[in-house]
């Protein structure tokens, strides 16, 4: 069933008895040709690419829980491919096109709110840095803005721009960058992922692999045995557990990032603003409320929550620039697990073993990387070559010294 | 106005009559009010409207799971969005606007969409808005933005300050209602280290709102004595209008306390808010409980609200939301409200009890079976419609309406640390379960024991074992006999074939958008909330999630637990984020660091910089200069031509002791430290592991055992917890002991030809600084001034004759003006970090813009440096084949082909010729600036084999700046190639 | 002595006092500070020579010792000697005299602040300052932790006299602290 | 978070700054013929378990001190705290 305003007029007018469901529950079968272990943004994204764009078939979703309870369902909506390095930039970017045409593509909106990303410049040596970045962002034919102190004030006068401690010189701007309400993303790719015959399997728990002559068949779980010509894991947070099954050791620590979403307030907020020295980063949604974050708490953690030292740390960040924030008042915040990465970007690539093949390393900038994950994903998937915007997340790099680190911070997960 | 609705008695000072505003009406109340308690005293029972059908609202409860009565607190700068009027004290003067209306509360524009509701069931927006693409931004999103939110924020800077601080105590205890209190007695007359908190103003929980007895006394004259006598206790803190608002790690508590938000204003240099960290023992949630609603058609008119807020309005705050009442039941709480209600004076039109045993009314008519089917009265309920047993439907008056369900235990902290509660047959609801916060235990309501006598024992037994596991002996409070009535209740949800029954009543959240989010295929718990937004809204679904919940179960065939609830999250109640922030904020958001020499350059008008947390002299501006360039190019000209002085303390020094030093040396730095001759410096460059650059300094060896190792500013603190892991992790048996002096010298550069000549004057007769007697990289401890002891470095990032000279912080201010003074005689000028920059470039100096923890030694130029004679920390993994490509970036020199251009930092490099692309980028520009000793533009640059590409001319291009020129490739070293003057 | 005056870390020529309510605040300008650590396998001859020079055992992990000469524990066999600066100006070379390579010796006179907070109420003030519980302080600890994002040492004198010493360069910062909450406590 | 200081008792992790798994006190020796990868396994491949982890955490704001902390992934519990240079020395890192 499309989805479109006239539709919406008529279920209005019949009492909504005409809706069917976003997604069939499917049961598991025996075998498929693609086993996607991960229901979250990547994994389902990974599956509508196979079957939309490689024009496979017999494609499983397989999700321990219900499909986008990952960080897909918890992070901060931002996208934006204000990168730096070669590896990355150009990637980002294929993101953001893909962004730009995913609601006709999906058929369901997703609300893709291009209303831009600013970083804030403090200093000199930051500006030079910045500098540097926007001409690798325009040389891989990204738009980037340097903007001055004024023309940020004229944008958003509530900036504390009279006793700051560090004084906004300036700004980076991405206007292409901006939002998208993130559980529609899950939603959106389920929908048009059934609608072209895949099977998304909830409550389904991959418990092992099975690995016969360096070659995998296919995967346990709680629901039996699901053959498969190839497995391609995406579980993000999860990931050093699931590929443990498979005697993998990853280039991956999982920690928590904390994020937080004030009570619905009147509009104030057009884009994204980023405040790297405060370690704070804040839009606001449709809905009214200001989605924020900072830092990751930086201890190794499975568990979904966070602590107080990073929530007021973040919260300082906030009022140093905002000081209008003090009397807004702080809804909810929650916690999820990342897969931080040894140089703090991800790896799709096959693994040594015949058949699987792995996703992950995204740390916090998975969401705005969904669209392009999956497709590249599908794409090594489907012809066992990396996608040309994809070539650099090797497994190897690390062996080989071919690290890309955005932020210079080297073997440290939780520096990224 | 007059307090048309106020009744007798209650907790209110009637003593004195205060007023506030509503929206352009002032009226009149009491202390001991809310906001809501006099509103509805004055008649007012609209306060609100909802969030996306803008229907009109009256409060539905009496507490901080208020999700109607929502209101704009305070105007100016200190305007509160989204303030609950049933938990904002009522004070002199208060003013409140309401919010999400236009343009009046009593008539909203928007309200329109209540007639559209049908277009905007859950998720419409999903499925629309799509064409054509371009629209969404331009059209439809602007449209939903401005209708979106609810309350405005003042854009202004908050004017009140906030404090953080830290607690400590054997037990917290979470309420002040009967189990709290009878565990806070326990436990303090035991002995234990207490904490009491409660987010009321007034401790007592729901002792204040009933009539319950407590032995000889009322319930509230019981809680308020027992509170005093704890509060007399040395060995107790009892903190009211505190909320804990979530349970962190290992017993820590985030508690936010509301010092000053029942006044105008916070007196002078007091907080409005404080934020506790509690370092808690053992804690005992005592939270109590929350009443449920039963769903039905059009059950969120003014007017209609929980029971149990009536009879709190009623008891606590002698207020009624009308004179003429009906109650709506599924337990004996119902009867319990007509009874209270009548004993007030208030008429009880009928109680409508779904049970068909329902128990006689005594003094009020009972509709025994019965439910209720529709209501009306636009801006407040003036009628419902009820069907009786038999489907006999028939309408009556009454301007309010009581409801009830049952209660759910307040059992959110239990999950904050992902804990899920069970499902209790018993009482019907979700109680505590699952692994619970590290040392909390649940007592009284919270836990499922509804009546004041089970509250109080579960209280007082729970904190005497705490008391026992502690160590100490228990000591037994007496505790007042206490009604101790059963549970009394048949579920009932919501009533069957209603069109319209809210069960999310800000968000707009009805009985059919759950099912459509089932007929959707949402089925699971999170689906259904992240697709209706059911429970999203400010009040957290406090009173409205068990019945999505049992509405789901209905349309899904399941039991409620199976269907399950969504997670808790912190904070319990909306929390200011300014209280999160404390007194980080403006100025004071980070410290600030001073060098030894800022007071002097400040009276000398100096321009700071922020670098790390220093603020640093950027350059001197002196009386007729206009541009910052033409300050930098006099201090750079001066001091090569004559002498300059920079204050460079910033720079970490890490003192490093033992009989290993030199051993430990060679281990964090990748070039040989052992044989380095005791008086003399060394340039060291450290890798990380990884083989990529760390930091760059010096180290003095000042004796056999004994080396000055100095950091970059921005690495200092890094650095040293790195040379930290090596010593204990790494080698712990090397005799070597490490601390951070950096504060404690002040430490000026001396650069320029006159440099010697300068000091002579400063330091003591004795000290010989000829070229022999102190050649070029020798240190030693010297004397200054008369025999105050210092340090002297001949060390040059300037390329200068130059000297490092240190002496104890304190003499820093008087060091820098002697020196200033004893040169004079050469126009010495103090330098700041912009003079210092251009020098070092025009050195070639490598600095943070170069060592950007992407670089390796080869990519400085330094790769012979790292031995591989010994071990060092990064060696093995420098040499990496991707490390050691053919290509690799090369730090090299530019200078434009047009002398006239610039060469500004972060600019690209591309051959000649070459598409300007990302493909084709050959490297990028590092550091840049003037050079006034050139006359043009120079710059240092990463370029791929640039070390085999001098001369080669490349194009520069910078499209984000607008610059495109040709640059040529040049040796990094632009003035004194060959070293000679810091050798002179 | 040398012909230089020295400022304090507030940048006067005379130390800073301020009272507000039960609290005085004053900034401590007369003192010489120098750490002292163990060379390996010298650990007893360090605590030994930290006994002497202060007449007290050495003290242990999070406390103080001594009288006029004072020292407190910094670390694992590391303490910092604590002096009157007119007799003790160059404390570290005085004591460097007597370690014989057993000890490594560092001046830290210039490298910290002092303010001490003395009056009734303190620990009113240091909650919310630290999370260090110096409601529990009765007299001779000295912990290390951090204030208002400052490494701080807190030397517990007696429940109405605590030192708080902090990096010499956020002297303005800390004292800016310290009074704003004095303020709001009392 | 509170981690029990072996030296000083139980302290806030805010105090601390994290490093990572304890592994990382296992540097290989450089000289060994297959240093190279042992020192790619040691500096990149983590164990990265979801219960009991082994990680270094450095007292700044304390004694300095560098501390292994073995604690619960998913429920964040702590249950055991030595100082790190003590288990240097059990795992032979003693020159």
């Amino acid at each position: 069933m499309r989805y479109s305003g006239f539709k919406v007029i008529k279920e209005a007018l019949t009492g909504h008895r005409g809706w069917g469901p976003a997604w069939r529950d499917a049961a598991p079968k025996a075998s498929y040709d693609y086993v996607i272990i991960g229901g979250g943004g990547h994994g389902l994204a990974t599956a509508y690419y196979l079957a939309k764009e490689f024009k496979q078939a017999r494609i499983a979703v397989l999700e321990k829980g219900w499909i986008g309870g990952g960080n897909v369902g918890r992070n901060t909506t931002i996208i934006r491919s204000n990168y730096l390095l070669d590896g990355n930039e150009p990637f980002y970017e294929f993101s953001l096109k893909l962004w730009e045409g995913l609601e006709q593509d999906l058929n369901y909106n997703a609300m893709v709110s291009q209303r831009g990303i600013l970083n804030l410049i403090h200093t000199d040596a930051q500006r030079d840095a910045f500098i540097r970045r926007g001409n690798a962002m325009m040389l891989n034919g990204a738009d980037a803005d340097l903007l001055t102190t004024a023309q940020i004030v004229a944008r958003y006068p509530f900036l504390n721009v009279n006793d700051a401690r560090f004084p906004i010189k300036g700004g980076l701007a991405q206007h292409r960058g901006g939002t998208v309400r993130h559980d529609a993303v899950a939603w959106g790719y389920a929908r048009a992922a059934d609608q072209r015959g895949v099977d998304i399997i909830q409550n389904c728990e991959v418990t092992g692999f099975r690995i016969e002559n360096g070659t995998c068949l296919g995967v346990e779980t709680s629901r039996g045995f699901i053959g498969a010509n190839k497995v391609g894991a995406c579980v993000a947070g999860s990931s050093s557990r699931l590929m443990s099954h498979a005697g993998m050791r990853l280039p991956i620590e999982s920690h928590v990032l904390q994020a937080f979403v004030s009570e619905g307030l009147k509009p104030v907020l057009p884009g994204v603003i980023t405040f790297g020295a405060g370690h704070f980063y804040c839009s606001q949604s449709d809905k009214g409320g200001l989605v924020f974050g900072g830092d990751i708490d930086g201890y190794n953690s499975y568990a979904q929550r966070g602590n107080l030292p990073v929530v007021e740390d973040v919260c300082e960040g906030g009022m140093a620039i905002f000081p209008m924030l003090g009397r807004a008042r702080l809804l909810r915040m929650w916690g999820g697990i990342m897969d931080m990465s040894m140089d703090g970007s991800p790896i799709i690539d096959r693994t040594h073993i015949a058949g699987l093949y792995f996703n992950g390393g995204w740390c916090y900038g998975g969401f705005k990387a969904t669209p392009a994950s999956g497709f590249a994903y599908a794409h090594l998937l489907a012809t066992d070559t990396p996608h040309p915007t994809a070539t650099a997340y090797r497994f190897d790099r690390f062996a080989l010294g071919r690290m890309i680190d955005e932020k210079g911070m080297g073997n440290q997960p939780n520096l990224h | 106005m007059t307090q048309e609705n106020r009744l007798q008695g209650g907790l209110i000072d009637r003593s004195r009559t205060i007023s506030f505003r509503f929206d352009d009406k002032w009226m009149k109340g009491h202390p001991g009010d809310t906001l809501a308690s006099a509103l509805l005293a004055n008649g007012v029972r609209l306060m609100g409207r909802s969030f996306k059908y803008h229907r009109p609202r009256g409060p539905l409860s009496a507490g901080s799971e208020e999700p109607n009565a929502i209101v704009e607190l305070r105007d100016g700068a200190r305007r509160e969005p989204n303030t609950r009027a049933t938990t904002a004290e009522l004070f002199d003067g208060l003013t409140a606007q309401s919010q999400n209306r236009w343009p009046s509360l009593t008539f909203d524009a928007l309200s329109i969409n209540d007639r559209l509701s049908s277009f905007f069931a859950a998720g419409f927006y999903y499925k629309t808005f799509m064409w054509p693409a371009a629209f969404w931004e331009k059209l439809y999103e602007p449209m939903i933005r401005r209708a979106a939110g609810l309350g405005s924020l003042s854009l202004q800077a908050d004017p009140d300050s906030y404090d953080k601080g830290y607690l400590h105590c054997d037990l917290l205890i979470i309420g002040a209602g009967p189990a709290g209190l009878a565990a806070a007695l326990t436990a303090a007359e035991s002995g234990l280290n207490v904490i009491l908190a409660d987010e009321d103003s007034r401790p007592g929980g729901r002792l204040n709102a009933e009539t319950f007895a407590m032995g000889q006394h009322s319930g509230s004259d019981w809680a308020a004595e027992t509170a005093e006598r704890l509060s007399a206790m040395p060995n107790v803190r009892v903190m009211t209008r505190t909320t804990v608002l979530g349970a962190f790690d290992h017993g820590i508590y985030g508690a936010l306390e509301r010092v000053s938000d029942h006044l105008p204003v916070p007196p002078e240099g007091k907080p409005r808010q404080i934020l506790w960290r509690i370092y808690s023992t053992r804690a005992i949630l005592a939270a109590g409980a929350t009443e449920r609603p039963i769903v039905f058609e059009n059950n969120d008119r003014p007017g209609i609200m929980m029971a149990g807020a009536l009879r709190a309005y009623a008891n606590r705050w002698a207020a009624t939301p009308a004179q003429e009442i009906a109650v709506f039941t599924n337990n004996d709480d119902g009867h319990r409200t007509a009874q209270d209600l009548l004993a007030k004076g208030v008429t009880v039109t009928a109680v409508i009890d779904t049970r068909p045993d329902a128990p006689k009314g005594n003094g009020y008519e009972v509709i025994a079976g019965g439910t209720i089917t529709n209501t009306s009265g636009r801006l407040g309920l003036s009628k419902i419609e009820v069907t009786d047993a038999r489907g006999t439907r028939r309408s009556l008056n009454c301007g309010a309406l009581g409801v009830t369900g049952g209660w759910n235990p307040n059992v959110s902290l239990t999950c904050h640390q992902r804990g899920r509660p069970t499902w209790n047959a018993d009482i019907h609801a979700f109680v505590p379960g699952g692994t619970l916060p590290q040392g909390m235990t649940v007592v009284g309501a919270a836990d499922g024991l509804f009546s004041t006598h089970a509250a109080l024992t579960s209280g007082a037994d729970v904190a005497a074992s705490i008391v026992a596991d502690l160590g100490r002996t228990v000591t037994r409070p007496d505790l007042p006999q206490a009604e101790d009535t059963p549970v009394a209740l048949t579920p009932f949800w919501h009533v069957q074939g209603a069109k319209r029954a809210w069960v999310d009543q800000q968000n707009d959240v009805t009985a059919k958008d759950i099912k459509l989010a089932h007929q959707e295929n949402f089925t699971s718990v999170e689906h259904l909330k992240r697709y209706t937004t059911l429970g999203m809204a400010t009040d957290q679904g406090k009173t409205s999630n068990t019945a999505g919940m049992a509405i789901m179960a209905e349309v899904a065939g399941k039991s409620i637990p199976e269907v399950g609830t969504t997670m808790f999250r912190p904070p319990y109640t909306p929390t200011a984020i300014g209280a999160f922030a404390g007194r980080s904020r403006g100025a004071d958001f980070r410290p600030t660091r001073k060098t030894p020499s800022h007071f002097w350059a400040e009276e000398q008008g100096a321009v700071f910089v922020e670098v790390g947390m220093w603020l640093r002299a950027q350059w001197f501006p002196r009386a007729g200069e206009t541009h910052w360039r033409q300050s930098v190019d006099r201090e750079v000209l001066q001091t090569r031509r004559s002498v300059g002085i920079c204050d460079v303390t910033t720079l970490g020094k890490i003192d490093v002791q033992g009989a290993d030093a030199a051993a430990f040396l060679n281990m964090i730095y990748c070039n040989a430290f052992a044989k380095l001759p005791v008086g003399r410096t060394r340039y060291g460059l450290m890798l990380r592991e990884d083989g990529i650059a760390m930091d760059d300094g010096t180290a003095a060896r000042l004796a056999e055992d004994h080396f000055v190792v100095t950091t970059t500013t921005a690495n200092a603190v890094t650095v040293y917890r790195h040379m930290e892991f090596v010593r204990q992790c790494l080698c712990p048996d090397m005799d070597v002991q490490l601390i951070s002096t950096t504060e404690a010298w002040a430490q000026f550069s001396v650069a320029g030809p006159n440099a010697r000549k300068l000091l002579q004057k400063v330091v003591d007769p004795e000290v010989d600084l000829s070229n022999d007697g102190f050649p070029f990289m020798a240190c030693g401890e010297i004397t200054v001034c008369g025999s105050l002891r210092a340090r002297l470095f001949r060390i040059s990032f300037s390329g200068e004759l130059a000297y490092e000279i240190a002496v104890p912080t304190r003499y820093g201010d008087a060091m820098i003006r002697r020196l200033m003074e004893a040169g004079r005689e050469f126009d010495v000028v103090p330098y700041g970090t912009e003079a210092l920059g251009v020098m070092r470039i025009e050195k070639g100096h490598a600095a943070g813009n170069e060592l950007n923890g992407t670089t390796t030694a080869l990519n400085l130029g330094m790769g012979k440096m790292v031995s591989d004679k010994k071990d060092s920390i990064g060696a093995v993994l420098s040499r990496r084949e991707g490390l050691n490509t053919p290509d690799a970036l090369r730090l090299v020199g530019l200078r434009p082909v047009d002398r006239a251009n610039p060469v500004p930092a972060g600019a690209h490099l591309m051959t000649r010729g070459s598409p300007v692309d990302a493909a084709h980028d050959q490297g990028y520009v590092t550091s840049a600036c003037y050079s006034p000793n050139l006359g043009h533009a120079i710059a240092l640059a990463f370029l791929k084999s640039g070390d085999t590409r001098m001369g080669e001319v490349l194009r520069l291009v910078s499209p984000l700046t607008g610059v495109e020129h040709d640059v040529e490739v040049v040796s990094a070293h632009f003035v004194d190639p060959e070293g000679e003057r810091l050798r002179a | 002595m040398p012909d230089l005056i020295a400022i304090t870390p507030l940048g006067a020529t005379r130390p800073r006092i301020d009272s507000h309510g039960p609290v005085t605040l004053t900034e401590v300008t007369d003192r010489a500070l120098a750490s002292v650590a163990a060379r390996l396998g010298h650990e007893a001859q360090t605590a030994a020579l930290v006994t002497s020079l202060i007449g007290a055992p050495a003290p242990g992990p999070a406390r103080m010792g001594g009288t006029d000469l004072t020292a407190f524990w910094m670390g694992p066999d590391q303490w910092m000697l604590d002096a009157p600066i007119e007799t003790h100006e160059d404390l570290a070379h005085q004591i460097l005299a007597q370690a014989k390579g057993a000890t490594s010796v560092t001046d830290q006179t210039g490298a910290w602040c002092r303010f001490d907070l003395s009056g009734d109420g303190l620990a009113d003030v240091l909650e919310r300052l630290t999370n260090a519980n110096t409601r529990a302080f009765t007299g001779g600890e000295a912990q290390r932790t951090a204030v208002e994002h400052m490494g701080c040492f807190l030397l517990c004198h007696s429940p109405r006299h605590i030192s708080v010493i902090g990096p010499r360069s956020s002297a303005g910062s800390l004292h800016h602290a310290l009074l704003t909450a004095i303020r709001s406590a009392h | 978070m509170l981690i029990n200081h072996p030296t000083l008792g139980p302290r806030d992790a805010s105090e601390f700054v994290y490093k990572g798994d304890a592994a990382l006190i296992r540097r290989p020796a450089p000289d060994a013929p297959d240093a190279l990868e042992q020192f790619i396994d040691y500096g990149y491949l983590r164990d990265n378990p979801a219960g009991a982890h082994r990680e270094l955490w450095f007292h700044e704001q304390g004694d300095r001190s560098w501390l292994v902390v073995t604690r619960d992934t998913l429920t964040h519990e702590i249950t055991d705290v030595e100082l790190a240079r003590d288990v240097a020395r059990r795992e032979g890192r003693s020159k």
